[in-house]
């Protein structure tokens, strides 16, 4: 039985001190995607690999949820599948309160507006035959039926907001610079005036010094237009700066689940801890100081995750149980809940 | 917020990407003169028979075998028709042979090679039928096709026409395979690309997907096989005349005009020589083209 | 591999059976008649008589039917009971040529030599003289043997061998009379004076093919080739002290042969399938000159048999290239 | 750190400019830095700063054409390596100066195994016959913490996680006991953890055999745990050298000011919102008659603009190239 | 002295396929198998008969043929062995009259036993053949090339269906000719060696032959004029300037010899209109224009065969303005002013029917109906300049010509499916070439007869293309078919010959030679073209 992560009770949510929490704009139960693999002489399908198996996660609206592991966890996959770019094998996503987990594409066509994506790779994901005003405009061709005239204005308050020069629009992405791309994704992705935004590793790709310069973008478009965000990224640093909310992925899984201040000030999870301490602090004192917790080996592969916790592999902390048991998912603190073993003794299974 | 590149950029004209592609082709000395070749071939060969108004089926029976004169700068053949007139009338068969071919193997490459790259449903299917073209002997069925075809078409069309519709015909669907493994490979790499994605994730249905970001992007190799598709056509022709499949024998075209004068190589060395050569200087001038195109189109060779 | 090569090998049964019934067809439906290269002097009904005795009265399923079980049950059995002495196909009729009536299988196997003999060392030579081209070329890339090599291959391979083939006749067997005109298919190497008879009335065909061969797979060697001098991994290898022969010849040249070798596997079956016009050009008379001269005696059987076999070496060949592929490349496992 | 040792390595004035069609790129302009034997000179910079260029100059593994490397003079082993020739410097690559490369998913070549890899400087530079090769590299396997080394030394790179093809070029770089190290960006395309782990052996190995490392990263982060020695470039120049506690204390540039204050962290206090340096990295078509950084640099004034900035000394072993005294508040007070 | 003089190498650009000509009508089989295999009696070089296996020609005079022309009774020579030492019987030859009429084995040859009803053998050297009709021709069985007698003892197994699996005996036939078959490669080389059982004990004088195939004529004329590295090569059609340039070379000359080949264009007296369907091309509707003699005559007077022959044979081309134009007795010098081109005198004549240019397009209309033609002929480079150049002169009399030209495996192909055979005929006018076996033309002047017309109900088999149907002509026919006297068939001929030339149903244009190439070091070659051109293989012989 994989852990069907808890819907915060009621109580958890309302000691959210956030004011911005008031409604559940993602809800995300029970969440699987896997990729067949097949093998044999008949190509028969002979097993699967669990990209995302089994996820539960609400995003309430005007929240920034980031979603942080390492390489290959499935952050992606995930960010994918709630926009069903994938058809997703099992699980239910409902965006806005409408169920869109298993809606023919054809008809989630009406949906898109509402939720976008901006992409990790400024470059990859920018059309190289067409020019800007092309790309931020597409989404407008596809959904409005906007005049020529009015489409330009359109795109040229694109523009604006998010701090490209209007003279840009004919120019093709191979002449900006990667954070300009990133600009131009993410005007597209605002063309349509979304709620819901999933950005995927959007700052990954950029320079140290340009980083800085779209997160605070995205904050500050946050701000305007009351988005949401689901963030994600392998960078803990950028998470924490942007996050209101995290989740913690491994392999396939969200291991711990909580709000900034509690994740990174507490983290329950040994991975989490682990993941913690592996970052580096620029800053000679404090590095000299960290205690690294410095896990073994490798991810193990998707197509095969361990028997019991997924994590067991390289946990500092295994124990017998994790080698057969999955753990189930526990509330530790209000708000804060983390699916480890570690922690079966001093609380209560949460409802699952 | 000032950027700098952005700047500097400001100063340059706006510019389609294609005068990239341009401004990389003309570095490419080969290419280069291979386009001014296939220019001027594709002038004279569309343009010559306005100036040099010779029928080239006329036949002036005091000619014959004449060499090269003032009348015939090329000579005349054995009956006394003018070589120039004909090399200018084969040459304008040789060669719409080959762009039209091309452009059907093309098509029909491009065709399958998206709707199975990027249709998984229909890839298996569609490569399977791939492999069963590329399987096939192509000789019997070239003969076939045209024994077949021949006459339905000349009915069809008329007498050039029709043997010209079926040889592009058959040179077209012969030469498809390479073309549309090529481009199912491209968009079975371009379909994962976060731009297709993202078109994905705005609600561009397929179709549009298809044509406003993929075929646009693999027009790189397109173009390449196109080229080398040129060169392609115009030696099969050739071939086929050889084995005596192709236009018929009073039908002018370079490879005919070579084949017929093959035998009289010693006597009449010219009559050889002239299609030889534009045929080879032909499909060198497209070759040329096709690798600074190649070189032209790859955005990491043009950024370099 | 193993698993993927049984698939494989399954998915081309029906492929085969396929293309073997679209090669029935056409070659039922095309216009061309057995008959034709017979005199007019012979009578109508003498012609349908003989039409007749070839079997080309019963209707086509039934033709394709025993031509699908002549081929593959009859023609195993004679393979066999001829390497061990057995008599499974006694009395069993065999694939019969129009032209010859003689069983189209024995006249494959005895053209077989002579096409192995020409086409086989000119692809060899082929590949030996465009391997070392495409690795200079694209080593010493725009440099003044680089465009040589590419013109001159560019050249191999816009001329028709046609064409070729009887320039140089005119020139070495005409003019310089070094060389035969016309190759002696019964030509047996007995001592070192046959064999260089025999060398020498290969050189022209041989060379004829070879430029061309040479040409198409030294542009692909040179592409490899450049592909791969601007990996990481060369930059490893150099940083490793190694000196650039090794760097070269060693980590790239493996990494450039893996498409090439592969490239070099599909073209195999041409070997087999023989040069047509170079053949024809210079009367070696191998499978290709069989097989057009079948094709314009409207020869069903046996262009029917041909090109099935081609087909089916085009197939093998096809997953021998996928398999090679998977072996020379470790990273590639077809499971 | 052995203090007022000779050098190691000593570069001084090292510009390397690339010739392209699209105009010059002068990625490295009169680079001057030295590297006492056994510390770890930490290089950091943002992306294109020209730190990789600088490293592969100065060994002769940037391709030229179309670079073109010149300096007063590189000094390693008594041997000036901007003049030495080609077998020079290919004894010394691999030997006696190590490297290992950013991205490991590539720098391996995919068709040799792992155990060929490492035992082919060991067989060139050091003479050793397969088996004492072998014994070596099984040996370094173990030394950075491969398990199960004997039989790993057959698998192909595709069969290592990236982590620990990280591990392999570090054994490799490592292979012949080299005086230098110089690792670029080793762990950029890493995972944290896996960040974390090769950190921790860097760490490990320099304790065991005390090699000098040049440690190239853009993340600061990776320079306080792991340098002794700091150097910042911007725009193909140094444009501040420190100890790295004076670095991260007294930064003296504006650059790695700014670049000190963007990064956020995950422990301590939580920025609200997050500086920025505005702009854009410059673009190196001609060599600098500015400060590279004046257009981005809250601190310029009119005479950045028009003159380049050398290297002026604010403290012990601390040099920054910019006119602004941070001390003084004002500019620098120099001719 | 036998086996003295070497090797002979001989090329045939088209390769034998088979050894057997009963297997084959192709010519290249017949002679090259014209080397092992020997009938009772051959034609010369000038169409008489020679006795090969048998004593003598039987004739009504020597008593040979019976009165009623029913029976011809051949007696073999004496003491005739097959190579393989065994003696040649009676036996043998009537088992090759069985072998071919066999039941089921498709012989090709089957018609040159039409008629036959038995065959008997009263001893061992004699045959007598007994024909169900008076044959005032009674030579069709055992002569020339394409009645070979082949070995009972090795071809018993082989009747019937079984012909064609015979492979070995098909490749390799024992016989009595010259040579002996050693290899035979299908469609490449034959090798051979002398028969040492041949009956004159000092020929051949080659102890080995290849006939060596494939190629084009080219090729072989270049082997053996140019680099000689060939004795002897058949059928060389080629341009004629290219011919005397190969023989200027010096290694050898060219072999011309004249049979009964006439490359003609045949007029369609049928209306091969699609529109009429079912019924195009056949005699329920006139042609609407070439139904007009004026026209058809004009047609003719406008070739200048002179140019013709000039242009596409050379030496190895004679104008002709008969069908029929040998042997010497059955040539009629009646039709000879088409010798001469006469483009006015055609425009003229076409005036005066009533043809004429009414609208200025330069071409000839009637009653509304255009001078507009359909020229067809097989795929084949002389044809096409033939036609282009046929196309010039019609039109410079106002006769608008499209040409087509058809590949000839179909258009000889005689498919009943196919639309384009020469025996459909769907055009107007179509050109090829046709001869007869042997020298009796008694055969080939029925074909005009009005029953050999294509049509429908025959499966469009027939060989009368033009679909020529007069009373008169067949009458001569059926008279010819009565006659045994040779002077008087020789009048029946002519007059059929000059009926159909007046008519302008055929439109003679060469008399076609055959070209072969021996090179100056083979002696004894005299070329045929009656029988096989290699009948006297026996005789050649290394020049010294
Ligand atoms: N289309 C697919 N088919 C099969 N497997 C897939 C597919 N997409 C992703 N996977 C696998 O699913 C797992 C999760 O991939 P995903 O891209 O979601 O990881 P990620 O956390 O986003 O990693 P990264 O940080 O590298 O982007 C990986 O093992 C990947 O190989
Ligand atoms: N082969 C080349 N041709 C032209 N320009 C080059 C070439 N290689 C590098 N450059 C340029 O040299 C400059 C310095 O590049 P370099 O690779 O040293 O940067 P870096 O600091 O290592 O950056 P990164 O952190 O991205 O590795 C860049 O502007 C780059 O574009
Ligand atoms: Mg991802
Ligand atoms: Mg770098």
């Amino acid at each position: 039985m994989p852990p069907v992560f808890m819907i915060l009770m009621p109580e958890a949510r309302a000691m959210l001190d956030d004011p911005k929490v008031s409604k559940i704009l993602v809800e995300v139960r029970d969440l699987k995607m896997h990729f067949p693999i097949h093998a044999g002489v008949l190509k028969k399908r002979v097993g699967e690999v669990k990209a995302v198996d089994g996820i539960s996660f609400d995003i309430y609206e005007g929240e920034t949820l980031g979603l942080v592991g390492e390489s290959g966890c499935g952050k992606s996959t995930v960010g994918r599948a709630i926009l069903r770019l994938y058809d997703i094998t099992e699980g239910s996503v409902k965006i806005d309160g409408i169920e869109i987990g298993h809606t023919p594409q054809s008809e989630l066509r009406t949906m898109r507006p509402t939720m976008q994506m901006v992409f990790q790779d400024p470059q990859a994901s920018l059309n190289p035959r067409m020019s800007v005003s092309a790309i931020i405009g597409e989404p407008l061709d596809e959904h409005t039926k906007m005049s020529k005239i009015e489409k330009r204005a359109k795109v040229m308050d694109l523009m604006d907001q998010v701090g490209l020069n209007r003279d840009f629009a004919n120019r093709y992405p191979h002449e900006f610079s990667g954070g300009q791309r990133q600009r131009i994704g993410i005007a597209r992705a605002l063309a349509l005036n979304p709620k819901f935004i999933v950005c995927d590793e959007p700052i990954a790709a950029l320079d140290v010094s340009i980083q800085a310069q779209v997160v605070n973008l995205l904050e500050d478009l946050q701000a305007e237009h009351g988005l949401t965000y689901l963030f994600i990224s392998h960078d803990l640093s950028m998470v924490r700066h942007i996050a209101d909310r995290v989740a913690v992925m491994y392999l396939g899984r969200v291991v711990e689940l909580a709000s900034r201040e509690q994740l990174y000030e507490a983290p329950k999870h040994p991975y989490t801890q682990a993941l913690l301490s592996a970052v580096p602090e620029p800053d000679p004192w404090i590095e000299d100081k960290i205690e690294r917790v410095i896990l073994q080996g490798d991810v193990p592969s998707p197509a095969n995750p361990p028997k019991g916790c997924n994590f067991c592999t390289r946990c500092p902390q295994v124990m017998e149980i994790c080698k057969t048991d999955e753990p189930p998912t526990f509330e530790i603190a209000p708000g804060h809940v983390t699916a480890c073993h570690l922690y079966s003794a001093t609380n209560t299974e949460s409802a699952s | 917020m000032t950027d700098a590149t952005a700047q500097t950029q400001a100063a340059r004209p706006p510019r389609n990407q294609w005068w990239d592609v341009w401004d990389q082709f003309k570095t490419h000395k080969g290419a280069m003169a291979g386009l001014i070749f296939f220019i001027f071939i594709i002038a004279a060969v569309y343009l010559g028979p306005y100036l040099w108004k010779i029928d080239p089926t006329y036949i002036d029976i005091r000619a014959r075998n004449k060499g090269p004169s003032l009348a015939h700068p090329f000579g005349a053949d054995q009956l006394g028709r003018d070589i120039l007139a004909r090399m200018l009338k084969g040459g304008q068969t040789s060669i719409s042979v080959g762009l039209t071919a091309m452009g059907l193997s093309l098509v029909l490459g491009t065709f399958v090679g998206v709707l199975a790259g990027y249709w998984k449903r229909l890839d298996g299917l569609l490569m399977r039928f791939t492999d069963l073209f590329l399987a096939l002997p192509l000789l019997p069925l070239l003969l076939v096709i045209i024994m077949l075809f021949r006459d339905p078409l000349r009915a069809m069309f008329g007498l050039e026409t029709g043997i010209f519709v079926l040889i592009v015909f058959v040179i077209g669907i012969t030469s498809w395979m390479q073309t549309a493994r090529i481009v199912r490979g491209d968009v079975l790499a371009l379909k994962e690309r976060e731009y297709v994605l993202a078109a994905r994730s705005i609600g561009t249905p397929s179709r549009r997907v298809v044509l406003r970001h993929i075929l646009p992007n693999i027009m790189s190799p397109i173009m390449v096989s196109a080229t080398l598709g040129i060169a392609n056509a115009i030696i099969t022709e050739s071939a086929l005349s050889f084995l005596g499949l192709g236009f018929p024998p009073d039908f002018p075209t370079w490879g005919r005009l070579l084949f017929d004068a093959k035998d009289m190589i010693q006597q009449y060395p010219e009559r050889v020589i002239w299609p030889g050569l534009a045929i080879s200087l032909t499909v060198l001038a497209v070759n040329y083209i096709g690798d600074g195109l190649r070189d032209a189109l790859d955005p990491r060779i043009r950024g370099r | 591999m193993l698993n993927y090569t049984i698939r494989r090998l399954l998915i081309s049964i029906p492929t085969l059976l396929f293309i073997s019934l679209v090669i029935f067809l056409l070659l039922d439906l095309a216009p061309g008649d057995p008959m034709s290269s017979i005199p007019l002097t012979v009578p109508p009904e003498v012609k349908e008589k003989m039409r007749e005795a070839l079997g080309l009265g019963e209707p086509v399923h039934i033709r394709f039917l025993n031509w699908l079980y002549q081929f593959f049950v009859v023609e195993p059995q004679v393979a066999w009971d001829h390497l061990f002495g057995t008599d499974f196909a006694e009395g069993k009729q065999r694939i019969i040529s129009f032209q010859s009536r003689s069983p189209v299988m024995t006249v494959v196997a005895e053209r077989m030599p002579q096409t192995l003999w020409v086409v086989g060392p000119s692809y060899v030579i082929g590949i030996l003289i465009a391997l070392p081209i495409g690795i200079i070329s694209a080593y010493k890339q725009y440099s003044w043997f680089d465009q040589i090599g590419t013109f001159i291959s560019m050249i191999g391979f816009s001329i028709p061998t046609f064409f070729s083939g009887v320039l140089l006749i005119v020139v070495f067997s005409v003019i310089l009379q070094w060389f035969p005109s016309i190759y002696d298919t019964t030509h047996t190497v007995t001592d070192w004076g046959s064999f260089w008879y025999q060398v020498k009335q290969m050189i022209m065909p041989v060379s004829v093919l070879a430029l061309y061969n040479a040409a198409q797979i030294s542009r692909f060697m040179r592409a490899s080739m450049l592909d791969n001098l601007n990996q990481d991994y060369v930059r490893t290898a150099r940083a490793k002290g190694m000196s650039e022969k090794v760097v070269v010849l060693s980590h790239v040249l493996r990494n450039s042969m893996i498409p090439v070798v592969t490239v070099i596997a599909l073209g195999v079956p041409t070997i087999f399938g023989g040069a047509i016009i170079t053949e024809q050009v210079f009367q070696v008379n191998g499978l290709g000159q069989m097989l057009i001269t079948a094709i314009y005696a409207s020869d069903a059987p046996m262009v029917q048999t041909l090109t099935f076999i081609f087909a089916v070496l085009i197939v093998l060949f096809n997953l021998i290239a996928d398999i090679l592929y998977g072996i020379l490349d470790p990273r590639i496992r077809y499971d | 750190m052995a203090d007022g040792a000779a050098p190691v390595l000593n570069v001084r004035d090292l510009t390397t400019v690339f010739k392209t069609r699209s105009g010059a790129v002068h990625a490295v302009n009169s680079v001057s830095f030295s590297l006492k034997p056994g510390e770890l000179l930490g290089i950091v910079g943002e992306s294109g700063s020209g730190k990789s260029v600088t490293m592969m100059s100065l060994i002769g593994l940037i391709p030229a054409p179309p670079a073109i490397v010149s300096g007063e003079a590189v000094e390693f082993g008594g041997l000036d390596l901007l003049t030495a020739r080609d077998d020079e410097l290919r004894r010394i690559r691999g030997a006696r100066i190590g490297f290992v490369f950013q991205d490991p998913m590539t720098s391996l070549n995919p068709v040799f195994t792992i155990g060929y890899q490492i035992m082919e400087p060991l067989r060139k530079h050091m003479g050793m016959t397969k088996p004492e090769a072998r014994a070596r590299a099984q040996a370094l396997l173990e030394l950075v913490g491969i398990p199960d080394a004997e039989r790993r030394l057959k698998d192909y790179p595709h069969q290592f996680s990236g982590g620990m093809r990280q591990r392999v070029m570090i054994a490799i770089a490592l292979a012949c006991d080299p005086e230098v190290l110089i690792a670029d960006e080793p762990t950029t395309a890493l995972d944290v953890t896996i960040q974390a782990q090769i950190l921790e052996l860097m760490h490990e190995l320099r304790a065991k055999l005390g090699m000098a490392v040049i440690w190239i990263t853009h993340d600061l982060g990776v320079i306080a745990g792991i340098a002794d020695r700091v150097l910042v470039m911007y725009g193909g120049q140094i444009v501040e050298h420190a100890d790295v506690r004076d670095l991260f204390k007294q930064p003296r540039h504006p650059y790695t000011r700014a670049l000190l204050q963007t990064v956020p962290r995950v422990r301590g206090e939580r920025a609200e919102r997050l500086e920025v340096i505005e702009g854009q990295p410059p673009i190196l078509h001609a060599a600098p008659s500015s400060c590279s950084f004046a257009a981005r640099c809250p601190f310029s004034f009119e005479r950045c603009l028009r003159e380049n900035p050398a290297r002026f000394e604010v403290g012990p072993g601390h040099d920054a190239a910019c006119f602004y005294d941070f001390d003084a508040g004002g500019p620098r007070d120099v001719g | 002295e036998r086996g003295a003089d070497g090797h002979v190498n001989i090329i045939y650009w088209q390769a034998p396929s088979t050894m057997n000509p009963y297997l084959s009508g192709g010519t290249k089989e017949l002679e090259v198998a014209s080397l092992v295999l020997e009938p009772l009696a051959r034609y010369d070089e000038t169409g008489a008969m020679v006795p090969f296996l048998a004593e003598s020609v039987p004739t009504v005079e020597n008593g040979g043929v019976s009165a009623d022309l029913k029976t011809i009774t051949w007696k073999l020579k004496e003491g005739l062995k097959w190579s393989d030492g065994s003696d040649l019987t009676s036996a043998d030859v009537k088992f090759s009259w069985e072998y071919c009429t066999s039941e089921g084995g498709g012989c090709a040859q089957s018609e040159k036993y039409n008629d036959v009803e038995s065959v008997e053998t009263p001893d061992d050297l004699t045959i007598v053949v007994h024909f169900a009709v008076a044959k005032p021709f009674p030579y069709g069985p055992f002569v020339g090339a394409q009645a070979p007698i082949i070995q009972k003892a090795q071809f018993a197994d082989c009747t019937g269906p079984a012909m064609a699996s015979c492979t070995d005996q098909n490749f390799a036939p024992i016989g009595t000719g010259p040579f002996v078959v050693d290899e035979f490669k299908t469609n490449d080389v034959v090798s051979m060696s002398a028969n040492p059982n041949y009956r004159d004990p000092m020929k051949p004088a080659f102890a080995t032959a290849t006939v060596k195939g494939g190629g084009d004529a080219a090729a072989a004329g270049r082997a053996v004029l140019e680099t000689g590295e060939f004795d002897y090569a058949w059928n060389l059609q080629l341009a004629p300037d290219v011919l005397a340039d190969m023989e200027s070379k010096g290694k050898g000359h060219l072999e011309v010899s004249f049979g009964t080949l006439v490359e003609r264009i045949m007029v369609n007296y049928t209306d091969p209109d699609p529109a009429l369907g079912e019924e195009r091309a056949t005699a329920a509707h006139p042609h609407p224009i070439l139904s007009d003699k004026a026209v058809r005559q004009a047609l003719s007077m406008a070739i200048d065969r002179e140019l013709l022959v000039e242009i596409g044979y050379g030496a190895a081309g004679k104008v002709t303005c008969n069908v029929l134009p040998a042997p010497a007795i059955y040539a009629s010098t009646a039709n000879d002013a088409c010798m001469t081109q006469d483009i006015e005198g055609a425009k003229a004549l076409l005036e005066s029917a009533g043809w004429v240019d009414s609208d200025g397009d330069g071409i000839r209309e009637k009653d509304g109906k255009k001078l507009a033609l359909l020229f067809q002929s097989s795929t084949n480079a002389v044809r096409q300049d033939f036609q282009a150049i046929i196309k010039q002169w019609w039109e410079e009399i106002g006769v608008q010509t499209e040409l087509r030209n058809i590949d000839s495996s179909v258009f000889f192909g005689g498919d009943a499916g196919s639309p384009d055979t020469f025996q459909k005929f769907f055009a107007d006018v179509e050109m090829y070439a046709n001869n007869f076996d042997g020298t009796d033309p008694e055969a080939y002047m029925a074909n005009w007869e009005c029953k050999q017309a294509p049509r429908p109900e025959t499966q469009w088999q027939g060989n009368n293309m033009p679909r020529y149907c007069t009373p008169e002509f067949d009458a001569l026919v059926a008279e010819m078919a009565k006659t045994g006297e040779l002077e008087k068939r020789a009048e029946l001929a002519k007059a059929m010959n000059d009926m159909l030339m007046q008519d302008y149903a055929i439109i003679p244009l060469v008399y076609r030679g055959r070209v072969s190439a021996a090179s100056n070091t083979l002696g004894g070659v005299i070329m045929n073209s009656w029988d096989s051109e290699l009948w006297n293989a026996a005789d050649w012989y290394r020049e010294k």
